[in-house]
């Protein structure tokens, strides 16, 4: 395992991918936030699981509430098109968008304050609706923009930076998540790239709503003694249980894992996902036991990560709703409009 | 007494949920095929069963079809108003009651006829179950009607099998319950009435629709994929319309697949960011609403403003403030939808006055998002949306290519040198725009905080202000592109009338009828925002304006204000804010109280 | 004359309660929803729960968003303060009374729209807060109100009025309840007011957030599927007819049955849902196990009802926030204002 | 060349997150402890590290202390902006920076001093460790600034002392930056520059403080118990304010309980909704926050309106539409706040000018929102509640007893015969109200839907307007208690300027500025909304107008339209609306460009 201390994108070689893209392509602007922040950790690793995914920068669309981390799509894929929306209303926008054109593939990026603060509804009614979006939540138990209120991830007893204690229980969004119905539910941290960018590469793959909860320290408002969402403490508490290994479709799977270890997921376009249990009796499809798995291990002060539950018959909002499989934006007028000559027709019903 | 054929009203009072509005329809329905302009109001309550609610049908041969609050002849099923709607009959009128019970004696007036009919009894003994009973109390008096205004049996009788031709049962339960109206009336009472239909020729070209059928219309035709809403009365009709619309319309013939996308969103401030992000995605997209929805919407019209991304929205208005009375009429969102959102912020709004305007609106109002890039307000009311208007059918020019605005395409992206989002590239104002998933030289980054005309984030001032007053340039060119005001009258006369949307007919009713007693006004119906020059022309042409609205504070009279500079003084106000549609009696008055002759 | 046969309460010889009321005292004013309707019932249970536990009427404020469900706090303890706020946002509200007054007992009435749809966020942060409130979901898996529309609490293949299916997955309030770590949470059915009223008065009683769902029919909008079968021919003539206006008169539902049995009712188009009262050795104080529980049950197509979690150990808001026992109306003005001196003094900050 | 004493200012440029504030802060306190009249205002990026911020110092003997956009002394420590920053100072002018790097040669002016401080050279010879050495050289500079400008040395010393007394290892690093910078300046420079500080007494009975903490003062001194919020630049420190006082003053002496409950709330939606809670229960509440909470806000503030209800709303405006420039300020949400929601509604705002003012008002709100049973919206701005301003000392009346309006006791419903909620008792438009949990006479029912006089659900049209027509009267009459304008000059001039908030000290010193030049005008600064005669009067008086404002669109001119009725011709409008603080030119600039003298 490997935690990265600098937001530091490395290009050995300037190595290209499957489409001749080198990582420096599914870079950025060049990030304002703090230095050693954890949300410039995620970005990198979103670089490289796009890059590693060989994917078109220009067909995909990043979108985002307010705060430092929804700031972050600005510092990778910059040939993409960026969405800075409104606090919390993500998801709407990024439903619209995907209503649209479903063509497009989507990856949100928000804050814990973002995302089950102001923005709670919205994240559970997209989960309800199961749109076709990689939903990572920058966790990092603090509102920092604003500059260090506590947010609804923020622990029982963990401090401010003026010692104060909360005292209101913690959303746990991965609970919330697999309550909700989610088809894919990951917990990772941003101090943990090996585990990530795998994770992300199975989210970007899979039809539906992947959502994705990082821990993310914040260096300037929530990195001290006293706090749960500190580099030291995630460190300390961190229990892995599933290792996702993600194998492209044209890729074949090479190292074996030993049996009763192992769980693969197909994805919609044939690449498959390997779960490594790393906790024996983890079954990352069955959404009640990774529940009850999870509650376990928080009285015990742990906090589980890894690809937590994958649906395998996941749904998405335009296989519900019963949409053409192109983009709507692709239908031509002439094929949108009944024509005058229907339009007289169809109002005999107004006579 | 004076025969008064074609031009009368009438009112049924009855409660909500017992099925009344089949029969109401029915008789409008009737009327209307009879060739014979009518209108009807549904007043309905804010509940689901057992409120009091009133059906009013205005009959006029002249085709002046705005509310008027005098009533001929009124249907009296409703115990918990029935004083009140005693209280209402014109002297000299007909009430017509349910005579299975008597009258209470000592609260009847004696200037107006009693019609009595058994209604319950006739029913109770040729029907049986409480529920049939019920309804066909109601088609009952459909029949008596018929007889006492002299509604063209056949017509009734063909209605009847159009609408029940499948349901065998059902179609014979109606006309039994029809025959026995008409028939108890024509036996037992002297009719017709001296208020009575004669067929006529005037509604050929014509149709009866709610302006949120026609609203839905339009967004069907303008080519909209997206949709997304949250329930609310009045508006909900619109995206049932529109559902209904697609699923026959829109699907993929071979596929059978859609061809659209409707979201219906867990809140207002949801279905607002569909719309915004379906824009930005490059998809016609809306969402229908009223008061409520447009004050939680306000926060991300504003982001749409600022970042420039197009959004249709339709406000069919209610009675506010706050929840207020949702199933009555008002024109009280002028204000807000003009300047929704904090900072500096101006909307495009269009003001539709009746159904068929409504589906011209839809259309428009989508070119004009696109063109203009921001959002774009259509203002209807309860009264047009929820509302059978006749109107004239409605017309589509096959030539119709929509706006879609300053979108480069995949091909303009490759062959130009650079692409940047907030440019005035043609210095009127509007930058160009790209959508996602094109072409990578396409990309921009979209946000509502501070930007400059290169799409980058700046908090330089001098940046800043440089896309904010292109902006407010942008919108303030639309001034030329919304719909130009409606203009009636000679344009001399001293009098000038100003108004919006559904008082539409009320003023012109007010017009003939002041022209007829010597009074000549000049008449004008603004049908979009920002204001033209010839808004600011008509006021000033005339020495005495008058603004008839439907809201408490004036305010489309604020706008004019706000946007014309017209002295406040040169306009008076006229605004009826009750939850009634307005008339022309409300129109008179307001006139002539301030030419010294009290109407 | 009236046509609509309404609810009655019925008052058997006007007994009192201890403190001299009948429940008469405890009424509100005429309702005015559809005969039948299922909400109706559940303000007979309330009224039944707040005689029954003879409370002063007038110490009770009731709260509720908008929708049919919500307007139900004026039929019930008219010698109460009744605050009908606006779509959704009733939690609020609920909480800045609670806030300024804790010695009010507060009681909340929403409908699954109005807490699940629009007020999804407001209700989820409620139970984080741990509000002194008494929130009843009255759920009938529609938008009353407007008319039919489906909500997010529709099960998926449920059908509206029209006849189309829905096909997003619904949210089951009492899992978001638990997930979210909610101190209490009841299901119970408007039909069965035996154990109803129990579970309102363990409501009343419990110090935190008291959560109840109850299932409440909507006798008119809602229409589930198969339920065409045995009532054929009432619905061949209802499809028209409910288009217009027609609201046809219905009987309540009833249900009673014995704890750990299951029961099958069968709802006003036919439609059969099956209730599973929780066994009389079931622990409702393990928070998991009622999470585990419900799904199994879920699974198997049951709907158990009951106290399904109570907290043994809820920290109410105030408790959290260390206020003063009595309501913060009551601290006299002299007690809140420091006064000159002390302004005077504590400028020297400012220097 | 001429000395300035006590007349000049100087900007500091650095990057966000490396300390500069603690030195900022460090040279305005002492420039304030040495008697000097002197404002600082804090130019901040929308994030935490690393973006461009600015520290603007003014000194002015004479008590002006509006920005001024002309700079004699930059001090430019952030290489990212020092082209602009070389570019900002006057001619003549001088530009301290840091020598341990050349200055790029090629883009120097010839027409400005450079003073060369080797500060990270000195500061990385002193001190250990990367943290240390980038935040003493900030302290570092403030030293050198001592000895340019003359800085008491003692009064330095004391400030440290004070600041860092209880942590003796930072007070040793502070004071040796001090030195540093100081003995450098003093051995390498010939100082004091010709712009000095000589000291004064005129800061005595006066404090440096910002808006923000004066508003929370007033919370505390009101009486409000509850607080409810959501964080949001520029409000936050309200609230954060707030809870540091009750901490303090809040304890209940024996039990050490709290006598406040503040609830952080999920959103602003929330907050406000809380605040109506709490206030219908008795309590006084507020909530602060900024544009984007107001948009949000708007449905409940219709109910809020319309059930009448007190709410206390401080919007610390800023940088708008949408997001903006959350950390620049403006008076951008004039408009919405006056009218916000759907439907017919006014609201009461306050405008405070300045930290004191934010205290009064914060204050004085709470007696008008429980009095009119309304929404109180206190309109201050960044500028206002963000920077330390310098005003004279805040007082407290001890008689001072709050207003909580009509509000029924126990006793008081006891022996009345009835109770009505809505009921127009006493004919001023003000209904009595009572609180839940009181006394069962009291109990009514609350809602934002239609209702009647009695408080009972109502869809009859003369019922609800008549309930309508009381909240205007009701809300209008506020115009008489809300704080009436300032006012300045003989009264007599033939121009009259109008302003409203912080742009009060810019348009004094232009004012006094003018006069100098021969042009007298008198001065009109606007407090509250609805506006009472006296606004109207004034304008009237004069023949020539000009309303001076911080949005692009006017606002302040349009809510003077409209409710004076004043024609919009008689307005001149002078608009700065890139995010700085109005400064004296800008005035100046804009009158007299119309009196065909370009300043
Ligand atoms: C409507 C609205 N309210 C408040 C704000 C202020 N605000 C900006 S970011 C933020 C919270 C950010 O917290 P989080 O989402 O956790 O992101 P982080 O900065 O911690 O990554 C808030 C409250 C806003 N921009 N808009
Ligand atoms: C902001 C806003 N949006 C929409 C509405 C319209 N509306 C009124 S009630 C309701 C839904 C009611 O559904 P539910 O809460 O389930 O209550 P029910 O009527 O089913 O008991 C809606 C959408 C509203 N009043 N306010
Ligand atoms: S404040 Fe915290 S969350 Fe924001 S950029 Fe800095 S470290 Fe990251
Ligand atoms: S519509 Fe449904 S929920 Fe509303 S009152 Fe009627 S039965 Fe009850
Ligand atoms: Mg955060
Ligand atoms: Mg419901």
């Amino acid at each position: 395992m490997s935690f990265i201390a600098k937001p530091k994108v490395h290009h050995p070689a300037l190595q290209r991918n499957e489409i001749g893209l080198t990582r420096r392509d599914y870079e950025g602007a060049i990030t304002t936030l703090c230095a050693g922040c954890g949300h410039d950790s995620i970005t990198a690793a979103i670089i490289q699981a796009f890059w590693q995914l060989s994917i078109e920068p220009y067909r995909v669309a990043k979108l985002s509430g307010i705060g430092c981390s929804s700031k972050t799509p600005a510092y990778f894929l910059r040939e993409a098109h960026g969405f800075n929306s409104v606090h919390g209303r993500m998801p709407a926008v990024a439903s619209g968008a995907g209503a649209a054109n479903r063509e497009l593939m989507l990856i949100g990026v928000s804050g814990d304050g973002d995302s089950l603060s102001i923005g709670l509804g919205q994240l559970c009614h997209a989960i309800r609706r199961n749109l076709n979006l990689t939903y990572v939540l920058e966790n990092n138990g603090v509102y920092g923009l604003t500059k260090g209120q506590f947010s609804a991830s923020t622990d029982v007893g963990s401090t401010n930076k003026r010692g104060e204690p909360n005292t209101m229980q913690s959303i746990d969004s991965v609970l919330l998540a697999l309550s909700l119905g989610a088809t894919f539910v990951a917990r990772s941290f941003s101090g943990d790239k090996q585990q990530l960018v795998p994770i992300l590469e199975a989210a970007l793959k899979h039809k539906g709503f992947a959502f994705i909860d990082v821990i993310s320290p914040c260096v300037t408002f929530n990195d001290h003694e006293g706090s749960t969402k500190s580099y030291a403490y995630t460190r300390k508490h961190q229990l892995e249980v599933v290792q996702a290994d993600f194998v492209p479709l044209r890729e074949e799977i090479t190292a074996e894992y030993e049996p009763g270890t192992e769980h693969r997921v197909v994805m919609h376009d044939g690449s498959t996902v390997r779960l490594r249990k790393v906790e024996e009796d983890y079954d990352p499809t069955d959404r009640d036991r990774a529940y009850a798995y999870i509650r376990e291990s928080q009285t015990k002060g742990e906090i589980v990560t890894g690809l937590l539950y994958v649906s395998e018959d996941s749904r998405e909002m335009h296989e519900q709703l019963g949409s053409i499989p192109q983009s709507l934006t692709k239908v031509p007028y002439r094929d949108l409009c009944p024509g005058s000559a229907e339009l007289e027709k169809l109002q005999a019903r107004f006579r | 007494m004076n025969q008064r054929v074609n031009d009368f009203a009438i009112k049924i009072a009855s409660a909500n949920g017992t099925g009344s509005s089949s029969a109401n329809g029915l008789i409008m329905q009737a009327i209307f095929r009879m060739g014979i302009p009518v209108t009807g109001k549904n007043l309905f309550p804010s509940n689901i069963q057992g409120l009091p609610t009133w059906y009013e049908i205005r009959v006029n041969g002249n085709g002046y079809t705005a509310r008027t609050p005098i009533f001929d002849l009124i249907v009296a099923l409703n115990a918990a108003t029935f004083d009140k709607d005693v209280a209402e009959v014109r002297s000299g009128g007909w009430l017509l009651y349910d005579s299975t019970s008597p009258l209470p004696q000592d609260r009847l007036r004696s200037d107006i006829t009693y019609i009595g009919v058994p209604l319950a009894k006739m029913c109770n003994e040729s029907f049986k179950g409480v529920r049939e009973r019920i309804l066909m109390k109601n088609i009952a008096y459909a029949g008596a009607l018929g007889a006492l205004l002299d509604i063209d049996t056949d017509v009734l009788v063909a209605l009847t099998k159009e609408k029940y031709g499948r349901k065998p049962a059902l179609l014979e339960s109606n006309q039994t319950a029809i025959d026995l109206g008409f028939n108890y009336v024509k036996e037992n009472l002297d009719c017709p009435l001296p208020i009575r239909l004669e067929k006529m020729t005037a509604t050929e070209e014509s149709i009866l629709i709610d302006g949120n059928t026609a609203a839905a219309l339009g967004c069907l035709y303008a080519g909209a994929t997206v949709g997304a809403w949250y329930p609310i009365t009045p508006a909900t009709s619109i995206m049932e319309g529109f559902t209904g619309f697609c699923q026959k319309y829109r699907k993929d013939p071979e596929s059978n697949q859609n061809r659209y996308a409707i979201l219906q969103a867990e809140d207002e401030l949801a279905a607002i960011g569909m719309v915004i992000g379906a824009s930005w995605a490059g998809a016609r997209a809306f969402t229908p609403t009223a008061g409520p929805g447009i004050s939680l919407m306000s926060e991300f019209l504003g982001l749409a403003y600022y970042a420039e991304i197009p959004a249709v929205v339709f406000d069919v208005q209610r009675s506010g403030p706050s929840t207020g009375m949702p199933t009555r009429t008002q024109q009280g969102d002028l204000m807000l939808c003009a300047y929704a959102s904090h900072g500096d912020t101006k909307h495009i709004c269009l003001y539709p006055s009746d159904p068929r305007e409504a589906f011209e609106m839809a259309v428009k109002s989508f070119d004009l998002a696109e063109r203009f890039q921001t959002p774009v307000l259509v203002l209807s009311d309860l009264d047009i949306g929820m509302n059978d208007w006749m109107v004239p059918k409605l017309t589509w020019d096959d030539s119709y290519e929509p706006d879609r605005g300053k979108v480069l395409d995949a091909a303009e992206l490759e062959a130009a040198k650079s692409f940047y989002r907030y440019l005035d590239v043609d210095g009127d104002g509007i930058p160009y725009r790209s959508l996602p998933g094109v072409h990578p030289k396409g990309s921009y980054f979209t946000r509502g905080s501070g930007h400059n005309k290169f799409g980058a984030y700046t908090e330089d001032s001098d940046e800043y202000r440089e896309v904010l007053d292109r902006i407010a340039v942008k919108v303030n060119s639309a001034a030329d592109h919304v719909p130009a005001p409606f203009m009636r009258g000679s344009g001399k006369a001293r009098i000038g009338i100003i108004t919006v949307g559904s008082c539409h007919a009320a003023c012109l009713e007010a017009m003939a009828l002041m022209a007829k007693d010597g009074l000549e006004v000049d008449y004008m119906r603004v049908r979009g925002f920002p204001f033209g020059k010839d808004v600011e022309h008509f006021i000033d042409s005339h020495d005495e304006n008058f603004v008839v609205e439907m809201n408490r504070d004036g305010q489309l009279r604020n706008l004019l204000i706000l946007e014309t500079g017209v002295a406040a003084k040169r306009l008076e106000s006229i605004r009826i804010y009750s939850g009634m549609p307005m008339s022309a009696a409300n129109v008179m008055e307001g006139v002539l109280a301030k030419q010294g002759v009290l109407a």
